[in-house]
């Protein structure tokens, strides 16, 4: 049986741009190979860059229909997409640097599962037909001749009562509407802004102080990363001064000159870069 | 032997009829009479295969005749005004031994659900059980008939769909006196049950 | 009555033919096959005509060659592990127009592709089939559980997510014996595939 090619294929493929039309895709991989299989290309790197753009044409015009689960799948997809298509753009050379590796291996991680997912895809639509032609054939199965229905085993229920009633109560529940799980959401426990309080008011005692020094008494790694993201808020608003030696080396700490006189931090509000 | 993926969907092109197309009377006819659950009178086999009833009889006999001349382990009987297919009398002992062989029967999980709900929505259609299970219940529906925990009990006034009950069987193999002795379900229910009806319904 | 030790029709001794006859191995496995109402194994199938499995099995075939041969409106099949009476497709239509109820409801192409991964990596989590597809697969499988083609295997013994797998109803409806009859996966992947794990995994 020869592998056939699935899915909105070719023939509507007019000249002239990308046409929107209203496909619903199952999955970033079914549009990736349906785009694939419109330019008739074979699945290589040329055929991957060539429809970034068209694949995230899809992506953009769906934003308004978007499942946020769904959507990530196709974001990671097209941002892999993206990263090839900007390889491709520059003149190659020899893979030396760790980020042609990382993208080598993010792009045949793609492939492979475009291949993959293609594999399956033939498969289903094998079952499809098979079972489509399975369809027509009925199988055998009607009551027991009154004879024979005597002689059946009897039947083992194999519950108690409390255990039947179980079972009932689970079939007749109502069923809710499922609700997106907000469980693994959690309240965040520090803000930049607070942690840049706490900050300036112990270099205004201090003046200058190793991070190290400055952490002391954190209560755990998120208020380190909070504090340490509000030094770098700090610094850009030009509140206190870094000085580091080396690599890695001690960072320290120091109120900017102009801190000294009294610029309250409240006016500072973390969320209005750019 | 085994029916591989790649086959070919099977000869589709005649299958005895006449002039090759389609299948002959006769086959469709056992066809018809393979999965007909009781007794098919002549006029709707007729109407089935589309042929005069007259050509329908002659064909029915003829094909109950060749199963016994060739002494066929399935027998064609005209009983209660209609055609069956039955087991052969001979092999009554070799069918007996199928039937009452092995163990006891455990109920798969579809079995047991629908029992559930039949038990404790009775009487009640196999529609309403579906619905409620959320796929069709027909063939389970059919076997907890054929094993004796659900019996038919009339047909919906409305709907005139047939609706069924479970047995005193049932209640015999669940260790119940009666059907009051079923446990209410509001302990297990979490929340304020059953926006469907008035929760346990008339189940005694 | 009497059992005789010749080799003639072994299964005679209570079979109650009029004749003083017994039926024969293919007669009485017609009859069995007939009241069966899921595919028999071959194993129990040889035990209640009380054959060696090579003969009947050997008898199976034969009736089922002959079936097609007088292009007869039934089928003899070997699927999920044993042998079924079913209507012949060619018969298809009018045994639709027979039984008009429940049609098979077409899958969907989801769910077909969740059905492919599950059947070529079984046990298999959902996650697992998500990472595959692209996509999440949850409500498709329950789709698929519901219609009792996939069933819950246990769970993962690392992770603890529900595993599932393919059921006989499944092998069924696509009319395969067993899973080893699923066409290979590796000629549809160009290379030594799957980054992820083992291929085909314990298909069987």
């Amino acid at each position: 049986m020869t592998i056939m090619t699935t899915g909105e294929t070719g023939e509507t493929a007019a000249a002239g741009g990308f046409q929107v039309h209203l496909d619903v895709f199952e999955g970033p991989f079914d549009l990736l190979l349906a785009l694939i299989s419109k330019h008739k290309l074979d699945i290589t790197e040329i055929a991957l860059s060539s429809v970034t753009d068209e694949f995230i044409g899809y992506i953009t015009a769906l934003a308004d229909a978007w499942e946020l689960d769904q959507a990530s799948y196709f974001l990671v997809v097209a941002a892999t997409l993206l990263d090839l298509k900007a390889a491709r753009l520059l003149p190659s050379g020899e893979v030396d640097d760790e980020e042609d590796l990382a993208l080598l291996e993010a792009r045949d991680l793609l492939f492979a599962r475009l291949l993959q997912y293609r594999a399956y895809k033939e498969v289903a639509a094998l079952f499809a037909s098979r079972m489509a032609e399975q369809a027509r054939r009925f199988p055998r199965r009607v009551q027991m001749e009154p004879r024979f229905a005597e002689v059946l085993p009897e039947v083992l229920i194999g519950l108690g009562a409390a255990e039947f009633a179980a079972i009932a109560a689970r079939m007749l529940k109502p069923r809710t509407p499922a609700a997106v799980s907000t469980a693994h959401l959690h309240m965040p426990q520090t803000s930049v802004r607070e942690q840049a309080e706490i900050l300036l008011a112990r270099l205004r005692s201090l003046r200058r102080a190793t991070f190290r020094q400055l952490i002391a008494g954190c209560a755990g790694t998120y208020e380190v990363v909070a504090r340490f993201l509000a030094v770098l808020e700090l610094y850009r608003d030009g509140l206190v001064g870094l000085d580091q030696a080396d690599p890695l080396g001690e960072l320290v700490v120091c109120l900017a000159l102009r801190q000294s006189s009294q610029q309250d931090p409240d006016q500072e509000d973390d969320r209005d870069h750019d | 032997m085994t029916a591989t993926m790649t086959d070919q969907p099977a000869q589709a092109q005649d299958a005895g009829g006449p002039a090759g197309e389609g299948p002959g009377v006769a086959a469709s006819l056992e066809a018809v009479l393979l999965v007909a659950d009781e007794p098919v009178p002549e006029s709707v086999l007729a109407e089935v295969v589309q042929r005069p009833a007259a050509d329908v009889i002659a064909v029915l006999r003829e094909l109950a005749d060749s199963y016994t001349r060739e002494r066929r382990g399935f027998d064609l009987r005209e009983v209660a005004g209609g055609w069956r297919l039955y087991t052969r009398a001979e092999c009554a002992g070799v069918v007996q031994r199928f039937v009452s062989d092995g163990q006891e029967v455990r109920l798969t999980q579809a079995a047991l659900e629908t029992l559930a709900v039949v038990a404790y929505r009775q009487p009640v259609s196999r529609a309403r059980v579906s619905a409620v299970r959320g796929v069709n219940c027909d063939g389970v529906m059919r076997t907890l008939v054929l094993r004796g925990l659900v019996e038919e009990a009339g047909t919906d006034q409305e709907t005139g769909a047939t609706l069924f009950r479970t047995t005193g069987y049932f209640l015999e193999r669940l260790g119940l006196s009666g059907l009051s002795d079923l446990p209410e379900l509001t302990p297990f229910l979490p929340e304020a049950d059953d926006m469907t009806d008035g929760g346990r319904g008339n189940g005694q």
